[in-house]
Formats: structure tokens, C-alpha cells, sequence
């Protein structure tokens, strides 16, 4: 965040959120962004394909809050995630290559194949895992909190969840706990608009998910979720606010997953122009349209920057699938540690 | 029950997936009794994340399949409460992995608010949960938790292998005054059987010997109830004639069933896809050994069991934790010829 | 309530919330916080002297709330209790004898000696149990409103619970449920300031516990625990709104427990200062000088009915006392139900 | 790691309760390890339910000595996210009834991470579960639920059943890399026994002969280890010479000590509290069953568990509802008098 030394993000009539973004963040930002999306549009042709199997949850559409709630984190930050988690961990700065290895269940992927999509954990990138159990991580990220602040560390964590993960007894138990111990956190909830197939206006009664930060006198905020600066500057406030020692923090994000649920989601719960309409909200060509805007990128820069991460994502594939299996004679490895 | 009318007669060829066979399980079950209802995470229009209630919410509307929020706990206590003042729900767990955040209702509470309350109260509610590996959905979605609720008084637990008991089954645990929970194999739902129409019963607590045999008794459960009748199959051909006993029911466990089997072939092998551990395959084992029919064992019994690992991701490794039917076969043989 | 014809309730100066209770229904409101307050202490000795094994919570203090939330049920409307739930019993309607009998292991206590205190239930009265499980009654009351809604009968439910409960993920999922199908309950909590040793101050970082309402869009209204009137006018208008399909409100009794927790609560998380300071504001005394100083009662009628009470609970004793053991050939009877 | 020091051998005659053997071994672990810190319901200034963490708090602080809200599920996924950072939490659930609200963070997340994550994290967490019957505290907060979590991959489980074995496990325990769950009887809290100074540890996973005998093998576990060494003295006045075995781990379970045994006396009984269908002795049992030990038995294997019911509040069904050493006395004679 080198605002002050760089001159390209101080040109004029740009919002704040978008100013306070340099260009060379800018850079990751967007670098980041191509690769969540076509990280996880490569994953899903290959699992068309039959390459990879069990499920998956694509975050395509939400790849803004991703980005946007871990622009402000250090390396050795840590964050949580969830069943819909590819782009929190690319955001996070894991190598696609091993995540595609991890799909293809590849002794080199990030769990040695045993995880999958739903388990994808790079501990040594701060990242403590993806969770199949939905709302499974805030509770962890509570532990993650008292370690932080019993170890006296100069970290804060990230626990994302979906809008339906919120009606969790978990949820509740976690934000309470946070919140009397002032643990530095952030909650993100994704508010995508549904928990698979149940409209949040049917799951719960009130609006948004960050009005009930109010029980546990925390600050609640809702942004934009498919804009990456907004994002942005509003972690960048709850992570100031949690190094400080001024506790935890939910943001709610207001986006939308443009794939189904999982593969075997017939979308009968809502209709196609909800989905089109959202698909005009697109973060990336939000965001890149905004750039060339305040002319701080030229369309041919951008398209550099998508090209280089397809490239990249190319390159991991290739990688992935000439990765090595894991060895059957290995199966009860790891379930202990010694 | 069922009565022998022109439509039974077709249905005698009626075949139907397991799924399918759970669904019209249901739909007969709220059509003769309004107390009835079906209720969980995406039940409704989604129609399951096993496609298992389908349209039922298009047929009796959203009073009666209901979708709820993500909340386990809530939604197994929101069951007990409505079995207790006169209801009749059927739940759905969405994967059975969840089951682990609705502990508390199910065996605090549902298994023993009869009991506390001094034969005061009945507690007639059915929870269904798909369970089991094989979609690698990894170690959190894989599970078979089912050996857990065996150990509580106050449950009864079922695990139908076919789609005919899927139906008969979850007939008998609707109507059966007491908490019922029911293990559907997620493997099993598109598996195709024989499906009478109309209402019929398979009762709960017995086992069903699916091949008579003179060799070794092998006791399956759910899907491994199906892996064993096909492996009996290749071993007959090589001469060893087993006895396969289809478990069907954990608590109770028929162990006249198994007993009189042993009895007869004077070995036993119990193949169950939870961990080998504290798996059904331990009570059966120890029920035996306890009993009589100790005396007519000829060899130590076989206990085929899932490995000591969450079920891993890797396809390979998911089905190296699992018995398979190469698995069956080689434990059988090793049994019968005695070289166990 | 038959505020309309009873003229002594209309003497001037009444709070309305006073007035609006009859001396018929107020004599009964008497007589039932006596019972619960002599039950306890009946029971407290017996404890002492070794006749009762286990464990008990005492209400003795919180008489109002119990009493004041269920003055507007019918026989056939449901409570849903706590492990301190003896006064919710009594005010339910539950006959002391029989509770005695429970708590002495009898063949005729209310569970038939199989319960005991914390799991005391009076199905045919309307009382769906006490709950070992702190929070456990709460998502077994949305499914007894499922039921009410389901079978169109016009009941309502009052699901009892402690400030401690209101930090269990249960409450979280039952309020969300119960809000988002309008289910005609009534959340009572009786928040006594501690969950056993745990101050509310420290277990929460709200003061109310009603202020976590908003998290469910459902009305949440405080009020003192200690005073009937109050009580009772909040809860009648909340069973009104849940009868005419308003829904679910919860409402916070702010009151105190006198005793320990449980008989082995050494008392060092609060000062003799508080308790004396609570000892005070008794509820029982407190409404007896409200009603004498209005003229509602002369201290001798108050008198009798306390006396009475007492006599209702020595024969109840007497009673529980003189009844049959169960037979341990019955020990695995009503398991289940055929 | 003790050495004989003065201390060591002034200790030698120290007796403490099993509950000050546990808040000694916590102390010890906390003032050796800044790491390791306790938490759960009115463990601080309360000094836990049952007394267990006493003064902890004034000697290590409101930081290391932490009074959570009622939030089982919320405190057990707190236990997971502090172990995989570094930290070594442990987490008293006030009563084990209680679990049945945690089971999701314990066995999908502390039991599972390692694995799932391919061996990259570590969940160094210790779990305390005061359970057992025999107070009256009736059918939620009297079950023993230990056999559940033996058949979870990834978890330790552990049963000491005197002081000095609680000090010793606990110390192993806090010491391990994996989350390790201590069922601590009720019962026990008060009973004494001599416990030795400083940090010393007893090994998980391996049993222990407390007696050793020629006519029977009896193997019983927490409480039932007290009860049936107190039967076997007995038995000893009647000629009956059982050798006894106090189980202490239940995941692992030390096979070979069972077996040795068995070979040895030929006869095999079991004794737990937990409800007996699919209870440990159920695992016990098909372990030697399916052992080359079952040549060597001359009768059934008998196993002697809790009742089929909730655990009842009148003290004489709630008696009634466990073995007591009643029970084991004329079980034993039973079985080494081959009449059983
Ligand atoms: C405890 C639990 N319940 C249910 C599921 C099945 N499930 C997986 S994702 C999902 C929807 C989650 O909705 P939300 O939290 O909004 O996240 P989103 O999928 O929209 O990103 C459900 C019901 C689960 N994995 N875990
Ligand atoms: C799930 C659960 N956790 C813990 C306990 C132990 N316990 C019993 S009562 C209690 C305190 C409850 O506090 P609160 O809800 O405020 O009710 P109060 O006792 O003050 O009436 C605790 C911790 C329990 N019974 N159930
Ligand atoms: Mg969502
Ligand atoms: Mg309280």
C-alpha cells in the first residue's frame, strides 16, 4: 500500500478505496483476481472432463472479497476459509499448481492429495484450511485469536463464511467469544444470497448478516462485495483496528456466485436473470473498467496482466497432472503426528 | 398392508432406484397421515442434495417439506419438540457427517426424554442420514458414523441395503413411536431393485439372510450387505458356500439371525465400511463370543472394517479404506480355508 | 384476568401492570411463588439432611419470573424449563407432592424417580420438562411451535432459560428459526446475572440479553425480574402478539439468585454485599408491600395464604415421603415406547 | 523423568486425591510450558465443577486460567485453532455429557486436520470429560461416552482410574502432538492414592496388571479397574485367582497386554460403565476373537457393561444401571467356574 509514493494512484477524482491502492498492488490485486477465476473455470473443466473427482464449490463472482479482505494481511497473518475457498487461498498467495495437484489428489498437492478441494490447507502460507463443515472455522479462528494474543504476535486472522454458515450455533458462539476477549479477527461473511438453494430472505429475518454484530457489540459493516477497493479499505480498517487491540470486526460482503452451489445444482431455486444481472456486477471488469476510467491502466496492460495468469494457470495444470500419486502403502500415514 | 390387487401384480416387476424408493416412502407416509412432514437443508426445491425428496415439495407444499437454515442442532431439536406434542417429523441430516452437531438433541434428549420423563412422553421421529465414502467428498462427507448411536438406549438404528427395504424400512420408522435413525449409503441411491407399490412394512430389528449357505456366515451392513452378496456369488463358484446375513438393523441387532447362522457354518466374518474400531463389527463379534454359539466356532472371527484413517481424498487411497469386494473375497477365503 | 368485574383491583394509584391483575388471579399468584419459595426451602433441608441425593438448583428469588411469564397460559399452552426449574413447575400448575416424590425417587413422582429434579416434566400439564442441558430446551421449543402451527391450535410455548444459556449456539439457531417461521413463542430469559460462576459481564459484551433480539428482527423487551406485574403485563402482551401470529419475542427478567448455584457453589465469585444487597428486593415481600400499601390485601390475608402454602407443602412432603420406591425390576421400562 | 531426589523420595508416601493428582499435573505442564493454558466452564475462580482446578487461577492468572461462556462447541474449535498455532490448550468440558454439543469440532476438525492437511499441522489439545454415574445427577450428566471417540482415527483416549496414573496420563497427554481426551470418572475425584512429585509420566496406550492371577482374566477400566481389583481380593478369599487388568487407554488399547493375559488364564470378562451395546468391551472382545488369543479360551468371552437405559436419578436403579462389585463377583465366579 505505497499511496504516498505513487503517483499514478493519486490522479484525479478516484474514490479514496480505489486511491489508496497503488499501482503495483494494483498489479497483484488484478494478477490475483484472473487467477481465482480462471483457476477455478480450468478446475471445472477438468472436472467436466472426468479428471477430477468428488465436488467442488466455485467462488467465480466473488473473487473481490477474497482478494479485497487479505489485501491488508502480512505473510504471516492467517486466514480461515471455507467449502468455497480456492480464492481465499490463492488471495492468501498459495501456487496454483499445487492446489491443482491437491485436486488431482497428487502426492505434491498442498495435502498430499488427501484433502481435495474442500480441505486445501497451506499452513506454512498462513492459510489453517478450507472447511467442509460450514461454519466450521469460526470457532478455530477464536483458538486463532487467544494464540495470536497469548503469544503476544503482531497478527490478526481472517475467518470467512457464507451468509447460511451465519444461522450456525457455531457463528454465534464464536463472535461472543471474540468479542468479550477483544480477539484480533476478522469475521467476513460472503453474503452470496444463499446457502445453497435457500435465499437468506427465507434463512433469517433480518436484512444483512452484519446487523448482527450488534449482540455481540461489535462493529458490523456491509459493503459492496464485488468492489475490490471498498473491500479493501474496509479490512484495512478492522485489521488496523484488531492490531490495535480494538477487537474483532464483521464485514459483510454482498456478492453473488455466478456457478451453482456445487456441480449438482440445477439452479431451480432461482431464475436466470438474477444470474445475468449479477454477471454484469462482474469484480474483475468492474475493477479494470475503473482503471482505464482514471486511465491508471490501459486496456493493453490489463489484458498483459490476464494473459500472464492464464499462462500461469496453464503452466499449473500441466504441472498437476504430471504430479505423482500418492503411494496406497501410505494410507494411515499422517493420522497420528509423533 | 399390502393386498394383493392388480397393482401389486405390477409391481412385482416395479423396479425403482433406492432413492427413488425413500421418496415414495415418504409421499405414502404423508398422504395417510397429515402429522407427517419432511423437513432439513435444501429438502424443498433443491429437492435434496440427493435428489432424495425430488418434487415432494411441489406435492405437499412448503408446510410440509420444509427448508430450514443451516443450523443441525436446531433443526434435531425443532424435530424433537415436534415429536413430542404430536407430530410426526422426518429429518433430514444433509450429509450424516453433520450429525456430529446435533449430538446433543439426538442422544441428550430424543434418545432419553421418554425415559426421564417416566414413560410420560414418546419421542416418534425418524432422522435420515445419507452417509458413507465413495464420492470423494473427502474426510469430512464420508463418514459412517452409525456404531455411535448403536451404543444409545433410547435410539433405533437401521441401515436398509436395498431399495424394497429402503421403503419398507422407513415405513416401519415413521410409524414407530420412537426415534429412529436411518443410514442411507450415498452409493446406494441410484442402485435399482424390486419396489412393491403401495404401503408394506420391513419391520425394524431384523436381519435378512440374503443367501443360505454351509460355509461361513458373513454379516454385511448397507452397502457392504451388497458387496458381500456379489462376492458370495464369485466364491460359490470357487466352492466355499457362504451364508450371507444382510444386517439391516444395529439397534437392535437380530442376533438370533446371526446366532442360529453360526451355529450352522461355525465361522463368522463381519464386513461394516466404519472404522474397524468400535465398529458394528465389534458388537457382533462380541455378541457372539459371549453367547453360546461361542461353542460352535471353529476359527477366530473375521472383522472387515474401514481403516484407521479419515477417508482420504485421493480416489485410490478413499477406496483402499474401504472394504471392497476383492477385500470380501480374500477374507473369505482366507476364513473358510481356514489359513485365517 | 377479570380486571373488568373485580373493583378491588381498580383502586386508584395502581400501576397498570398492578391493576390489571384481579385479587382472585393475584391470590393465586400468591400462593404459587409461596409454593415455589417453601418447596425449595423444603427441599433444601431435606438435601441437607441427606434424604434427596443428586444435585438441585434453587430458584428462591426468582419467583416472579416464573410465575409472572406463565400467568397468561392455558392448561394446554406449553412451557419448556430449565435445570432450575422447580418454579416454572409449580407456576405451571404442577402439584408439589409429586415433585417431592421425584425428587425423593418415588414411584409417584411426576418421572416415576427415574428424573429427579433437573429433569422434572408434567406433560399433562403443559410443562414439556426441565433440562439438564443448559439450552437445551430452546430449539425443542420451535418444534413445539412447528406443532401449534402445524395442528392450527391456538397455543402458545414459553421456552425458560438462563443468561448463561444465551451464549449456546442453540439459542442462536432457535431464535433464527423460531423468528423466521413467526413461531408463537415466548423467550423468557431470566437472566440472574451469573452463569454459575461466570458474571454476564464477563460472558457477554452486551447488557441485555434482549439486545441480541435485533440479530432476529424480533421484538426484545427487558424488564425487572423481581417485579410480578411488570412481568406478567410483558409476557401477556407477547403471548397476545404470538397467538395472533406476530410470533416469537424475548423477553429478559432481570432478577438474582439467592442461593448458591447448586449446593456446591462456595459463593467466591460474588460478595455477601450483593446477595444481601438482592435479598432485599425479594419479589414475594416486594409485591405484599405493594399490595398492602394499596389496600388490596391486609397482611392478615397475605398471611393466610402464605400459611397456607406452607401447610400444602409440609402435607406434600409427608406425602412424597410415605410413597413407594420403584421396583429395580423395572430398570430398563420406558426405554421405549411399543 | 523423575529423578531420585529427597523430594522423590519423601513422595514416595505422598497420597493425593485423584483430583488434586490432576490440578498437579496441570501445574506442572503450565509452569514447564508457557504454552499450555486451561480453559473451559468456571475453571477459574470457581475451581471447576468438581473442584479439579482449585487455586490455578491465583497462581497462573485469569490469562492461562480462563472462565469461557456456556459455548461447548465454540470452546472445543477454540482448543483446535490455538493447538495449530502453537499453543497447547487444555479444555475441560464440565461434564462429558456435554461433548455431545462438541462432537464436530472434536472429531471433524481436532481429529481430522492433521490428516487432511497431509501431515502439515499438529493439534496438540487435551480434552478433560468428568463423567460416570453414581451421583444422582441423573440421565444427561451421568453417561460414559468414551467408546465413541475410540472409534475416531485421529484421537487418543484415556481413562486413568487412580491419582497416580491421572497425574502421569495427563502429563503424556499435554505432552502429545495430537489431541488426546482424558475421561476423568466422578467418582474418583476423591478417592486417594500415592502420587509422586514433579513431572513424571505414565505412557498412553499401554494397560496395566494390577494383579496377577492363573484362574481368569478381567480387564476393567476408570472405576470399573477400582471395582474389579477390589472383587478380585475377594475372589482371591474364595480361591478364585483372577489377574487384572486396568485398561487406561482406549485408543489406543494395548492389545498385547489383553492377549498375554488371555493366554495365560484362558478366560476372558470385561468390565466398563458405558452402556454394554457397543461399549469397549465390545472392541475387546472381537479383538481376542479374532486374535490367535481365541484358541486359547475355554469359555465365552463375558462382558459385563452399563444397562440398556438412561441412566436413572433413584439411587438404587442408578445403582443397578452399572456393574457394581456384585456384579463382578459373581460374573467372575460364573466364569471360572465354567458354568457361564
Ligand atoms: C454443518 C454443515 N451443514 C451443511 C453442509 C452442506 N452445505 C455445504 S455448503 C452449504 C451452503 C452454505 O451456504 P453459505 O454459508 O451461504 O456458503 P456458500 O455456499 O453460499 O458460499 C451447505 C448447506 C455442510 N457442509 N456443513
Ligand atoms: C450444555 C451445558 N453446559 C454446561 C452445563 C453446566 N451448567 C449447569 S447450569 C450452568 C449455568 C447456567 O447459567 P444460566 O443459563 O445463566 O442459568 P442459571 O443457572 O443462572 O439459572 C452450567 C454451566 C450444562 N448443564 N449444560
Ligand atoms: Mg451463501
Ligand atoms: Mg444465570
Amino acid at each position: 500500500m505505497k499511496a504516498d509514493t505513487d503517483t499514478s494512484a493519486r490522479r484525479p477524482n478516484q474514490r479514496p478505496e480505489l486511491a489508496a491502492i497503488d499501482d503495483e498492488t494494483m498489479r497483484g490485486v488484478l494478477r490475483k483476481m484472473h487467477l481465482i477465476r480462471k483457476f477455478e473455470e480450468a478446475a471445472e473443466a477438468s472436472y467436466m472432463r472426468g479428471l477430477i473427482h468428488g465436488t467442488m464449490h466455485l467462488s467465480i463472482g466473488q473473487e473481490a472479497s477474497a482478494v479485497g479482505a487479505t489485501l491488508a494481511l502480512m505473510d504471516e497473518d492467517y486466514i480461515l476459509s471455507t467449502h468455497r475457498g480456492h480464492g481465499h487461498c490463492i488471495a492468501k498467495g498459495a501456487e496454483p499448481a499445487r492446489m491443482f495437484a491437491e485436486f488431482f489428489g497428487k502426492e505434491n498437492g498442498y495435502c498430499r492429495g488427501r484433502g481435495g478441494s474442500m480441505h486445501i490447507a497451506d499452513v506454512d502460507g498462513g492459510n489453517l484450511g478450507a472447511n467442509g463443515i460450514v461454519g466450521g472455522g469460526l470457532p478455530i479462528a477464536v483458538g486463532v485469536g487467544m494464540s495470536i494474543k497469548a503469544q503476544k504476535l503482531d497478527r490478526v486472522a481472517v475467518v470467512f463464511f457464507g451468509d447460511g454458515a451465519s444461522n450456525e450455533g457455531a457463528f454465534h458462539e464464536a463472535l461472543n467469544m471474540a468479542s468479550i476477549w477483544k480477539l484480533p479477527i476478522l469475521f467476513v461473511c460472503e453474503n452470496n444470497k444463499y446457502g445453497m438453494s435457500m435465499d437468506i430472505g427465507r434463512a433469517m429475518a433480518v436484512p444483512n448478516v452484519a446487523d448482527r454484530a450488534v449482540a455481540y457489540a461489535m462493529p458490523g459493516v456491509v459493503v459492496d462485495g464485488n468492489d475490490l477497493p471498498a473491500v479493501a479499505a474496509v479490512a484495512r480498517e478492522a485489521a488496523e483496528r484488531a492490531r490495535a487491540g480494538g477487537g474483532p470486526t464483521l464485514i459483510e460482503c454482498k456478492t453473488y456466485r455466478l456457478r451453482g452451489h456445487s456441480k449438482s445444482d440445477r439452479n431451480l431455486y432461482r431464475t436466470k436473470e438474477e444470474i445475468e444481472e449479477w454477471r454484469s456486477r462482474c469484480p474483475i471488469r468492474r475493477l479494470e473498467a475503473e482503471l482505464t476510467a482514471h486511465e491508471r491502466f490501459t486496456p493493453e496492460a490489463l489484458m498483459t496482466i490476464e494473459e500472464a495468469a492464464q499462462a500461469e494457470i496453464d503452466a499449473a495444470l500441466d504441472f498437476a497432472k504430471a504430479s505423482p500419486d500418492p503411494d496406497p502403502k501410505d494410507l494411515t500415514r499422517d493420522v497420528y503426528a509423533d | 398392508m399390502s393386498t394383493l390387487t392388480e397393482a401389486a401384480v405390477e409391481s412385482a416387476v416395479r423396479e425403482l432406484t433406492y432413492a427413488e424408493a425413500i421418496r415414495e416412502a415418504l409421499a405414502i407416509a404423508m398422504e395417510a397421515d397429515e402429522r407427517v412432514f419432511l423437513f432439513g437443508e435444501d429438502v424443498g426445491v433443491y429437492g435434496g442434495a440427493f435428489g432424495v425428496s425430488g418434487d415432494l415439495v411441489h406435492r405437499f407444499g412448503t408446510e410440509r417439506v420444509i427448508d430450514t437454515p443451516i443450523s443441525e442442532l436446531g433443526i434435531a431439536g425443532a424435530a424433537v419438540g415436534a415429536a413430542i406434542t404430536g407430530m410426526k417429523p422426518v429429518l433430514e441430516i444433509q450429509f450424516s457427517d453433520f450429525v456430529t452437531l446435533a449430538m446433543e438433541q439426538i442422544v441428550n434428549q430424543a434418545a432419553k426424554i421418554r425415559f426421564m420423563f417416566g414413560g410420560k412422553a414418546k419421542v416418534p421421529m425418524v432422522v435420515r442420514l445419507p452417509g458413507g465414502s465413495g464420492t470423494g467428498a473427502a474426510a469430512q462427507h464420508s463418514q459412517s458414523l452409525e456404531a455411535w448411536f448403536a451404543h444409545v438406549p433410547g435410539l433405533k438404528v437401521i441401515q436398509p441395503s436395498s431399495p424394497h427395504d429402503a421403503k419398507g424400512m422407513l415405513l416401519s420408522a415413521i410409524d414407530d413411536p420412537n426415534p429412529v435413525l436411518i443410514f442411507e449409503h450415498k452409493l446406494l441411491y441410484k442402485t435399482k431393485g424390486h419396489v412393491p407399490e403401495g404401503d408394506y412394512r420391513v419391520p425394524i430389528g431384523k436381519a435378512a439372510v440374503r443367501r443360505e449357505g454351509r460355509d461361513l456366515t458373513i454379516v454385511g451392513s448397507s452397502i457392504m450387505a451388497v458387496r458381500t452378496a456379489a462376492a458370495a456369488q464369485k466364491l460359490a463358484e470357487e466352492g466355499i458356500d457362504a451364508e450371507v446375513i444382510d444386517l439391516r438393523s444395529l439397534r437392535p441387532i437380530d442376533f438370533d439371525t446371526i446366532a442360529a447362522s453360526v451355529r450352522k457354518t461355525h465361522r463368522l466374518m463381519v464386513v461394516y465400511e466404519g472404522v474397524k474400531t468400535m465398529g458394528i463389527g465389534a458388537e457382533i463379534s462380541a455378541m457372539i463370543a459371549e453367547s453360546d454359539a461361542f461353542d460352535f466356532l471353529d476359527a477366530p472371527i473375521v472383522r472387515l472394517g474401514g481403516a484407521e484413517v479419515p477417508l482420504p481424498y485421493n480416489p485410490v487411497l478413499e477406496k483402499a479404506a474401504v472394504p471392497q469386494e476383492e477385500d470380501i473375497l480374500a477374507a473369505a477365503r482366507r476364513l473358510a480355508r481356514g489359513d485365517a
